[in-house]
């Protein structure tokens, strides 16, 4: 694991505010109705996904779930792109067809958001499966949601990879709740690492990987970094990064299951204005530098939004496109 | 007691109070139906009316909320699941077809399965490809169930009391779209609408236009249309896809000898299928042009707003395949 | 629990060996072609049903997967009618209708053999939440293979009985194999028990029982005894009863997975013969009762056949009846 | 090369042998592929001779199996999947609809799924209801599949070989009654059938049977018995229910003017509708009686060997149906 320097740190902290200006416009951009479908906002959340794709290689996977705007953007995905597929716009990355749940690159390695709960689980392990039979060397990051820890498809593919010790970090962003309802309401354990005993035993299998502070991206970034090589070495990993989500579930929460003093104490030890006042410390006279961040952020989401607004509709080409290789 | 015009979603809640109320067996559970009060309303209140113990969230896990469901019925309860779209009940399609439509046959009926799974259907929300589908037509293939695909709020009213009172397995199909359309419904604790029963919802004699779910709505307003250029369709809703009732269809083609089969299912292997061959093998003499069918395309549903909306059945679409059957 | 006394031994020595002609005889009218299908057959593992079974009460339950000749004889269903369900005639369990797969009787509270592998799990939480919604008090005991484990039923029906706190007893039938795939090269952890740590942790959730030695039946009849009493009074528990099926999977199994010594090895301490010498080294004079219980057994299997083959085939009528409650 | 007869289960062997030996990324996976040597004894001796990376037992899991398979086929592997049988696919809808048929699309093209899926249908071995499916149309519903459903060696072998070096997804049902049935096949390493084309199996003038999988051979018994009374059947094997080649269905209904579909699903939404939907829309000058469907009856399949053998389709059944179309 390389130390990070000045110049990743502040990258990091540049890509953690350009994901939040990002959600915070792609809201108004649904209300405005220029977004539709389901829109699931990773804000919040933030300091999990940079941390640990930062710990992975260029070669390496990553695959997530349906919030995985934030994903795409940790990974690089160009945030003009991924405005437009939000947009349902031909230069979308998905051109349109896939929208906020279903964003990939796969010049980035990053295979997708998923929209069924779980069923990324299975993919990773294949991927990993090609990594391994052709000796790539290469690790899948898998991340998930803590209520997809309870569903088949979580048992099947970390026990599969636990057998076949498949290179990947399975990482569960426990933001606490699956929809409106909280992990202990929906699973037996509730320290969601420990799930990881029913895939392995005395350093054979599955690895019980860290419970980690998932609002710290650097803590995130150390222990993710760890499991990476680890998944490299030996196989497969049970992280999990404790986080939240300081919107709802997606546009339209109630949000009845939880109170606002909850939200409000997480929203006063955000990931951002955790790793800004982490970085004020460090580095004397940074805060200019943060600042003009902030608003290079807040100017690259205007022109994603720009991109996005003038690229054109799919057509009815597009629509019958690609349903088979022809 | 006098009708009032409720939406779908008051229906759909009203029926499962009226039932929880009546019969102490009857609980529900499934993904957000408590605390949340359900992903689309419908059980809004249910948790502070009925308790923890009648009104259960379940984790995220297709699978043992429908396999569950099937023991707690068998074991004498009759437990109203809710699986959240049946996008997700694809994952619980086993437990469905080997287990809710199976064990009473294969165990010679020593056991019943009086359940009713709930679940919502339909594209046209811009959900993307795995969450856009309208396939209540493969569950159907499947003797042991019945399969419920209500279009009006009375309707979905009188068949959902009804699934619940029945002692068979009930996959009872909402239109995630079609929650706030209102119509009359009456009040009556005991409303029930007959299992298996197709309805005439508009009188014409120039073509029987087959549909159910949101297929009734684009038919409707196809109909409207086309009764401008003085063509009157007739709209058979069938309500339900299995017990699959056509001798009303086949009573209207008699009279009108052309008919349209609109649905939102794929293409193939779907309910136009199905209806066209039964009409020319049982009315083969009355067929004066060939039964047209409107369905999806043939591709998983894109995210785009316009081109979702290409995808989909129309009205615009089913005017044109009627004008096609009654020649011109 | 109660100490079993002399007559109850005696009863169980009488199922095991019950079962054990019974399936031999099954072998061999499937040979003639009388049993069609798939066969899958107990011997070797009558301890643990015979002990387990034991440890219920008559309001209690069972259910349990394919290889279920076994656990219905255990239960007490009539042999008679059992082998009928195996000829597939009107007087079967069944009707004919189930086969040797599908056996059940709702009077003995036997919820059945199922099919799909791990099919049934839910169903035993559904039955557990029905005695607990009515306040009953009685306790599922749900049967499973080794090779159950693996599939997503079990995580989603364990988890969903931790999480509801169902009085379901778990008990792994582990026999060593799924068809040909060994424990190890199947499952990331292979004391099957530690599966339990996923869904409860801190006495909460599910509890994680015993491993118990499967070819002993009063070790078998006390552990399932308490872990009947825990599940009774708190909810879900674990079992894991270490066993070993003596024959092929099913009829016509290669079995190129395994070793013949590894099978004769298991033939010789055998459940039926340890339980005889513990019963001879117990009583004195006990030996001329076990050989007429073995005389005994081989004729009812002879009247079962007997029964079985009088009577009458399932007509049209059967084949178009139950598919719906009328 | 001569073509030598070799059984269904050889032809299946020698494709995936070749496959295999051809194209390093070619890989199987399934429950006991590997040590067993398949459960119906298709890739005995493949552990030996492809070793273990390439010969993969997988736990009972088969939510993963197809999901792993669709993984490792998008990053570069070519993966044949097994699902033990049919019934077992029920668990793995999701993975096979969701993603193997979708991930292409949703995605825009990004992604290959260069994935098949191998499995066995039907019944008529009296395993009961839970193991007594033939659904191959069901998953023939959803765009982005193929479905190939061979009837004989020589098919089985040229579309299974063709189907491992296509780039889309296949579900490969083959009939687990069949396998010991015999033609000749091409020894030719690089045989292979096109996807998506049907075949006429049968030349004949009075009547046109449309058939499949077990179907084939219960229609070629049937057409035996009708020739023996002078009516010939033509018989067109579908082989593939996606792509669903029709075209030489109508050829031949041109000149027959009369069809019966053969098949073994249930009797509702089958391909039985599908292509009378069809015919009556295409060719409804050409048709001079209805299209006739011979399906399984619409119930679970009971074990007892009688009533099974009832609920099924049959020579004799369909001898009736095509009596009943060509009039008399
Ligand atoms: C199989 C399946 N069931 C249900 C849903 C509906 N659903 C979408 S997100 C979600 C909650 C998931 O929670 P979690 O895994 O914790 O992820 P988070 O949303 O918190 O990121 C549910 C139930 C789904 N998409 N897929
Ligand atoms: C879902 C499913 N997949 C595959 C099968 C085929 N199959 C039948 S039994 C069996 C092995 C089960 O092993 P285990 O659970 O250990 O039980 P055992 O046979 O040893 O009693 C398999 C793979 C099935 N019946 N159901
Ligand atoms: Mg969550
Ligand atoms: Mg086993």
């Amino acid at each position: 694991m390389a130390t990070p320097n000045k110049e990743t740190l502040l990258d990091w902290y540049h890509q953690m505010v350009l994901i939040r200006r990002f959600e915070e416009r792609c809201a108004e951009l649904y209300q405005q109705g220029l977004i539709g479908g389901f829109l699931h906002l990773y804000i919040g959340q933030e300091a999990t996904g940079v941390g640990a794709i930062a710990a992975l290689k260029e070669h390496d996977h990553v695959i997530t779930a349906y919030r995985d705007h934030g994903i795409a953007l940790a990974r690089g995905l160009d945030p003009k792109r991924v405005m437009a597929e939000m947009l349902g716009k031909v230069d979308g990355v998905s051109g349109g067809k896939g929208g906020s749940m279903h964003l990939a690159d796969r010049e980035r390695r990053f295979w997708g958001g998923y929209g069924i709960v779980g069923g990324h689980l299975p993919l990773a392990a294949g991927i990993a499966l090609a990594s391994k039979y052709e000796d790539r060397g290469e690790v899948v990051l898998c991340l998930m949601g803590d209520g997809a820890t309870n569903i088949g498809y979580f048992h099947e593919s970390l026990n599969l990879s636990a057998v076949w010790e498949l290179p990947v970090v399975w990482l569960i962003e426990n933001n606490q709740y699956g929809m409106g309802t909280s992990v202990a309401r929906a699973s037996g354990v509730t320290e969601l690492v420990k799930k990881a005993r029913a895939y392995g035993d005395n350093g054979r299998g599955m690895k019980e990987g860290p419970r980690i502070d998932g609002m710290n991206v650097l803590e995130v970034y150390e222990q993710v970094s760890e499991a990476v090589e680890y998944a490299r070495k030996h196989g497969p990993i049970l992280v999990e990064s404790l986080t939240y989500r300081l919107q709802g579930h997606s546009m339209g929460d109630p949000e009845r299951y939880r109170t606002k003093e909850e939200v409000e104490q997480y929203v006063a030890s955000g990931p951002i204005g955790r790793f800004r006042a982490y970085l004020i410390e460090k580095y004397k006279n940074i805060e200019p530098k943060l600042d003009e961040i902030d608003a290079r952020a807040l100017e690259e989401v205007d022109e994603a939004v720009e991109f996005a607004k003038n690229s054109p509709d799919p057509t009815f080409e597009d629509l019958v496109r690609h349903v088979y290789v022809d | 007691m006098a009708d009032r015009p409720i939406t779908i979603r008051e229906a759909l809640s009203a029926a499962l109070r009226e039932e929880m109320q009546r019969d102490e067996r009857v609980f529900i559970m499934g993904e957000e139906v408590g605390v949340w009060g359900g992903t689309y309303a419908v059980t809004r209140g249910f948790l502070d009316e009925f308790g923890e113990k009648r009104v259960r969230d379940t984790p995220i896990a297709e699978m043992v909320i429908a396999g569950a469901a099937v023991g707690a019925a068998m074991a004498g309860l009759r437990p109203v699941a809710e699986i959240m779209t049946i996008n997700f009940a694809f994952l619980a399609l086993d437990a469905i077809v080997n287990h809710a439509a199976k064990v009473r046959y294969m165990f010679n009926g020593q056991f019943t399965v009086p359940l009713v799974i709930r679940t919502t259907t339909g594209g046209g929300k811009q959900l993307g490809a795995t969450h856009s589908h309208a396939p209540e037509v493969i569950f159907a293939h499947f003797p042991g169930l019945y399969v419920a695909v209500p279009g009006t709020a009375y309707d979905a009213k009188g068949m959902l009391k009804a699934s619940i009172r029945d002692d068979n397995p009930v996959l009872f199909v909402e239109h995630s779209t079609m929650l706030q359309r209102r119509s009359p419904v009456p009040d009556d604790p005991d409303f029930l609408l007959p299992i298996g029963k197709s309805d005439v919802k508009r009188r014409g004699d120039d073509v029987t236009i087959v549909t159910f779910g949101k297929g009734l709505e684009w038919s409707t307003a196809a109909a409207e249309t086309l009764a401008q250029d003085g063509i009157e369709a007739e709209i058979i809703d069938l309500r339900w896809l299995r017990p699959l009732d056509l001798e009303p269809v086949f009573e209207s083609f008699k009279k009108t000898n052309r008919c349209v089969v609109v649905e939102e299912s794929l293409p193939m292997f779907n309910v136009g299928a199905e209806v066209a061959a039964r009409l020319q093998d049982e009315l083969f003499d009355y067929m004066d042009a060939p039964v047209k069918r409107v369905a999806a395309m043939d591709v998983p549903l894109p995210y785009a707003a316009e081109i979702e909306r290409m995808a989909l059945p129309s009205p615009e679409k089913i005017v044109k395949a009627v004008k096609e059957v009654v020649g011109g």
